[in-house]
């Protein structure tokens, strides 16, 4: 375990997201221009859609897939009555707030998710090709349960035309759209751009890991007085917590050692683009501030450098691998 | 010398994740026209933000700019305020002239 | 307190494709500065437009403003109605203050 | 046939394409940003004319390529008429209109060509270097007869510039630029940039079509209502026209299948860049909504679905492969 | 009909590596709140200019805008101006209305 | 020699960058969006930086790495006097425009640096991998000689804030920090990443150069007239001397050949990022229409057609290779 997580830690992924974060940190004006950040994210959702739709396709379809996305489901929309109430002992944060960072962490972040993946490969572990299915699924549900929190007095804003956008964000139409084409073109598919995706995938997730972390310290710097000692300890514990439910999902749905990680990696990591989107919507009232810092400037790291190795581990143990 | 008219620039400047709902409600008031520009960071309340290397579209901004004939004013600003309301954003108005008022 | 002087801004917003014939055609009239200003989408008379993902210039406008003493105004004014003419724009004038005068 | 439609629907790159047309019909907020696409177009263009320049260098140069370059330059000139009287006869287009949109059909479409040029390899085929200078030529003569058709009412302006901004316009330098360059520097220089102009083709170009679709798609949605069915109608009949014009041309020269089969695609497609700009600056009477949604939104995916194997049969045919 | 009150909307024109100096400047001068708009490319004294493939910062130009109220006018342009003084850059204000003044 | 600068001239590296400069002078509207060329230049300083990172984790660091950043400082914070001289004497350069033009000879261009890499390795030659960290720092030294001579008469303004944006800039922070992931992740972190920042690497620095020659084609087309026949010379001849001073020094040094020629081309390029963004904050009244022109438009070209050959056969005949 302490020598995985070392593994971890001196990674080129890591490292370059430790870059980016001194880079925050000192004011370089090292920056990676909106347009290119963007390509880089259409890049990796495409790629890990699609090789999710080639294993799918390659190993067949089975009942785990059902029972997977359901269990999914589930957690995202459970998840943030659990950060709801953490958050309400541990921090001082009103009940908007509360429940709109709560939001955040029962749906996902798909770049922790990609580089579990990774560390995965490194690790010369598989996963379920379908974990990407489970990972769009689990991005909208948390979404519902944090406005259900917070509409209780009132303060939310729901309507038809939000519903379309979270359900219809870019990212989950891209990620289900290249896994259904990859699930339908298959190893014939991979064949004929594999050197596109999976080639140089780790290298464009380094340069992505590089701008996160630029993002990540820039948030750090400018929030930091945001973030008291209760929202720190929310933003490392609910993860665990997370990414505990993650497992024992995982394990009891009988995913092999890297899917039940996977599923751990779900549970554990924070969305920071399209609940954040969704919140500023409906719920004009939660500041930004606290739920992006904690999302992308505690939990994310975490995750990235403690968490992925820890879900993995215990993983291992609970499937017996 | 050319014939101006009178007109009013109003220029909103509005989370990006509000636009839509900002220009659906300008076309319901009536507006026929308007432009989209990019703002690439600024500050106010809530703080420093910008653009550069962002993913996604919760962080940013844009600026909503409709030229208007002075009595078509009202309801475009009652349906603006309606869609900014609780958000942050900044509503302002000027003066103007506009050639090729016909196209108004 | 700054002494700022009395100056025109012209705003026109234009098709991509027509930037060059108009800021030409203002050199030729005299305008000795001016600026261009991205502009994301919009709408009007020819529909709804929005840059995203566009590879060519044909789809896209632009904003030029020019600052100018008030005496420009007119040959401005000629110069850019003679490129915008039959196409798809909004020229609009505003009054403003301009520090540093001296560099118009 | 049959088979080789079906080969080509489930390829990933009209997969691609058809993800961003579903994308941008349910109005999910996917996008790709205008730098990326921009930047995917260079890439495109640059790898295409350097291999064609890479091709030629190898096979050599022969009499055929004047013949092909003189053959295009009148498809591309005399095209224009055709589809004008077509859609005077099958629409109520009047007479700018009708120009302006036979103007786009006389040109080409040089992501169709890319896109026919991957079906040719997936075949096994090969086809004549120096048809990527063909293309490039058969770009601008359409718009002087689309000019040619608007002045005889006084209605298009047409000044030197210009014809510096359509015979210098950025596709055609890059193209011709680029061929220059594969052609001087042959295998020894291909070898130098393969892995960046060779390997990671086909998954660009999946990506450039996700982009191509969400356009077309945008184009379809807003724009429906212009296209009556007559426009619909020739928006299918009139590829098909100029890929028999173009396949002829092709087996006239004595060309290979595949060079035949490029031929018919160069004929068949419509360009949807360079004749849009030069028409707003010419003719900024016709209306844009028309003549984009029919080359984009009707003839570019008619082409790459049903088109380009089309082509290829009847190619196969004629010339006997 | 919209209350709204007067303001003053003053826009900057500044060489991107001063970009951070002026907004520093501002915020000491008691601004809280300004957006930053991208420019394209222009032309002026020091020649044409454009950002097309540019790799570094030092070619291009930004637009600060900031709407404050009318008694706040004079700090800032003292600010703005102490940055901008021999650097080039175009200083303009214009009147303006603003809605939700509470906010400014 | 001869054979080599023709080698050299006709490489696609070259030519790409003839395309861009000739399609500025025609005026085509072919351009690179800037978002995309930022993001090909922090792909070529991540790559460069990470694989002389690699180089020195396998090599191990020896004494000579401090006395060649010992001499790259120096060799930085001392050529602006000589090029200062140079320009007093040989143009009619007011003290301000002298000196700012002077502080982009002695601080470096990375493209060029890179471009003599990729040069160095068509020739079978290594080097040693910390003349990455040897270019970072010899960005800034020239600022501050530069500074000094302009303060002589007030017109400089220094500030810390300046400072720490020098020292601090993107390029460096990005060129020394993948230098420092490259070096602790060594040849396992290089496999990695190996087909993102090796593979495709000469592919991407030639559209970069492409965009090079557009910008360095431009700036010519609108500053010819600031150029007279004395700065012309100045942007040849100051380069060969730059060049002649670093050959001895790394030559001094003992470093390999590949490693004196690349001390050569520090010495002998000149600024085109940090530089000119220094000076239009500290010293706002030089001219960047000069020093642009003569950095891009004159020596940038010169260096990369003439000058790196000329820099190579040099170091091979002063090394004795
Ligand atoms: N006075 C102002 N002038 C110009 N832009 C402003 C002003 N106040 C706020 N903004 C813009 O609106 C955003 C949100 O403002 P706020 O709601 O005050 O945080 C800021 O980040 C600015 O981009
Ligand atoms: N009233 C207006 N206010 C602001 N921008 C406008 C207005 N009318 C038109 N535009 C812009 O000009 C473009 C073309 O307008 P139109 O010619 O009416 O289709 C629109 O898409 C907008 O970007
Ligand atoms: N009169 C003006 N109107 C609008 N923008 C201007 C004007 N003058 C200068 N600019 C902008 O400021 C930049 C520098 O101007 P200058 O200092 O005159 O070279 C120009 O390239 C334009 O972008
Ligand atoms: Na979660
Ligand atoms: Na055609
Ligand atoms: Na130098």
């Amino acid at each position: 375990m302490l020598d995985l997580a070392i593994a971890n830690l001196s990674s080129p992924l890591i490292l370059c997201f430790v870059l980016g974060v001194f880079a925050a940190l000192v004011r370089s004006d090292l920056y990676i221009p909106e347009a290119a950040a963007k390509a880089l994210s259409i890049y990796l959702l495409f790629a890990i859609g699609f090789k999710g739709g080639v294993s799918v396709s390659d190993h067949g379809l089975d009942a785990t897939l059902l029972g997977a996305l359901l269990a999914g489901v589930a957690l995202s929309a459970t998840l943030p009555f659990l950060a709801y109430g953490f958050l309400r002992i541990m921090s001082r944060l009103d009940r908007v707030n509360a429940a709109a960072v709560a939001g955040h962490y029962g749906s996902i972040s798909i770049v922790t998710f990609v580089a579990a993946t990774s560390v995965l490969q490194d690790n010369g572990l598989s996963s379920e090709g379908f974990m990407v299915a489970v990972a769009a699924a689990m991005e909208a549900p948390a979404i519902l349960s944090a406005l259900w929190l917070v509409s209780r007095d009132g303060s939310a804003r729901m309507d038809s035309k939000l519903w379309r956008e979270i359900l219809l964000n870019g990212s989950i139409v891209l990620l289900l759209g290249s896994f259904l084409i990859g699930a339908l073109t298959g190893k014939d598919g991979l064949a004929e751009i594999e050197s596109f995706i999976v080639s140089p995938f780790k290298g464009v997730l380094c340069l992505f890991l590089l701008d996160m972390g630029l993002i990540a310290g820039r948030g750090l710097r400018d929030n930091r007085a945001m973030i008291g000692p209760g929202l720190l300890a929310f933003g490392v514990v609910m993860p665990i917590l997370g990414g505990l439910v993650g497992v024992i999902a995982g394990a009891g749905l009988g995913l092999s050692t890297g899917g039940t990680m996977l599923f751990a990696v779900l549970g554990a990591s924070a969305s920071y683009i399209a609940v954040p989107a969704a919140m500023r919507v409906a719920v004009p009232d939660a500041d930004p501030g606290i739920y992006l810092t904690l999302s992308l400037g505690i939990t994310f790291p975490f995750n990235l450098t403690i968490g992925i190795p820890l879900y993995l581990a215990v993983a291992r143990m609970i499937t017996g691998a | 010398m050319h014939k101006t008219h009178d007109a009013k620039r109003v220029a909103i400047i509005i989370e990006t994740p509000m636009q839509s709902r900002l220009t659906d409600a300008l076309e319901s008031a009536g507006v026929t026209g308007y432009s989209i520009l990019p703002v690439l960071g600024g500050s106010g309340k809530s703080g420093r933000w910008s653009r550069e290397g962002q993913v996604g579209r919760a962080g940013g901004m844009v600026q909503v700019v409709c030229i208007i004939r002075p009595e078509r004013l009202d309801p475009l600003l009652d349906a603006a305020y309606r869609v900014v309301d609780r958000h942050i954003g900044v509503i302002t108005v000027s003066d103007c002239q506009v050639l090729r008022a016909e196209r108004f």
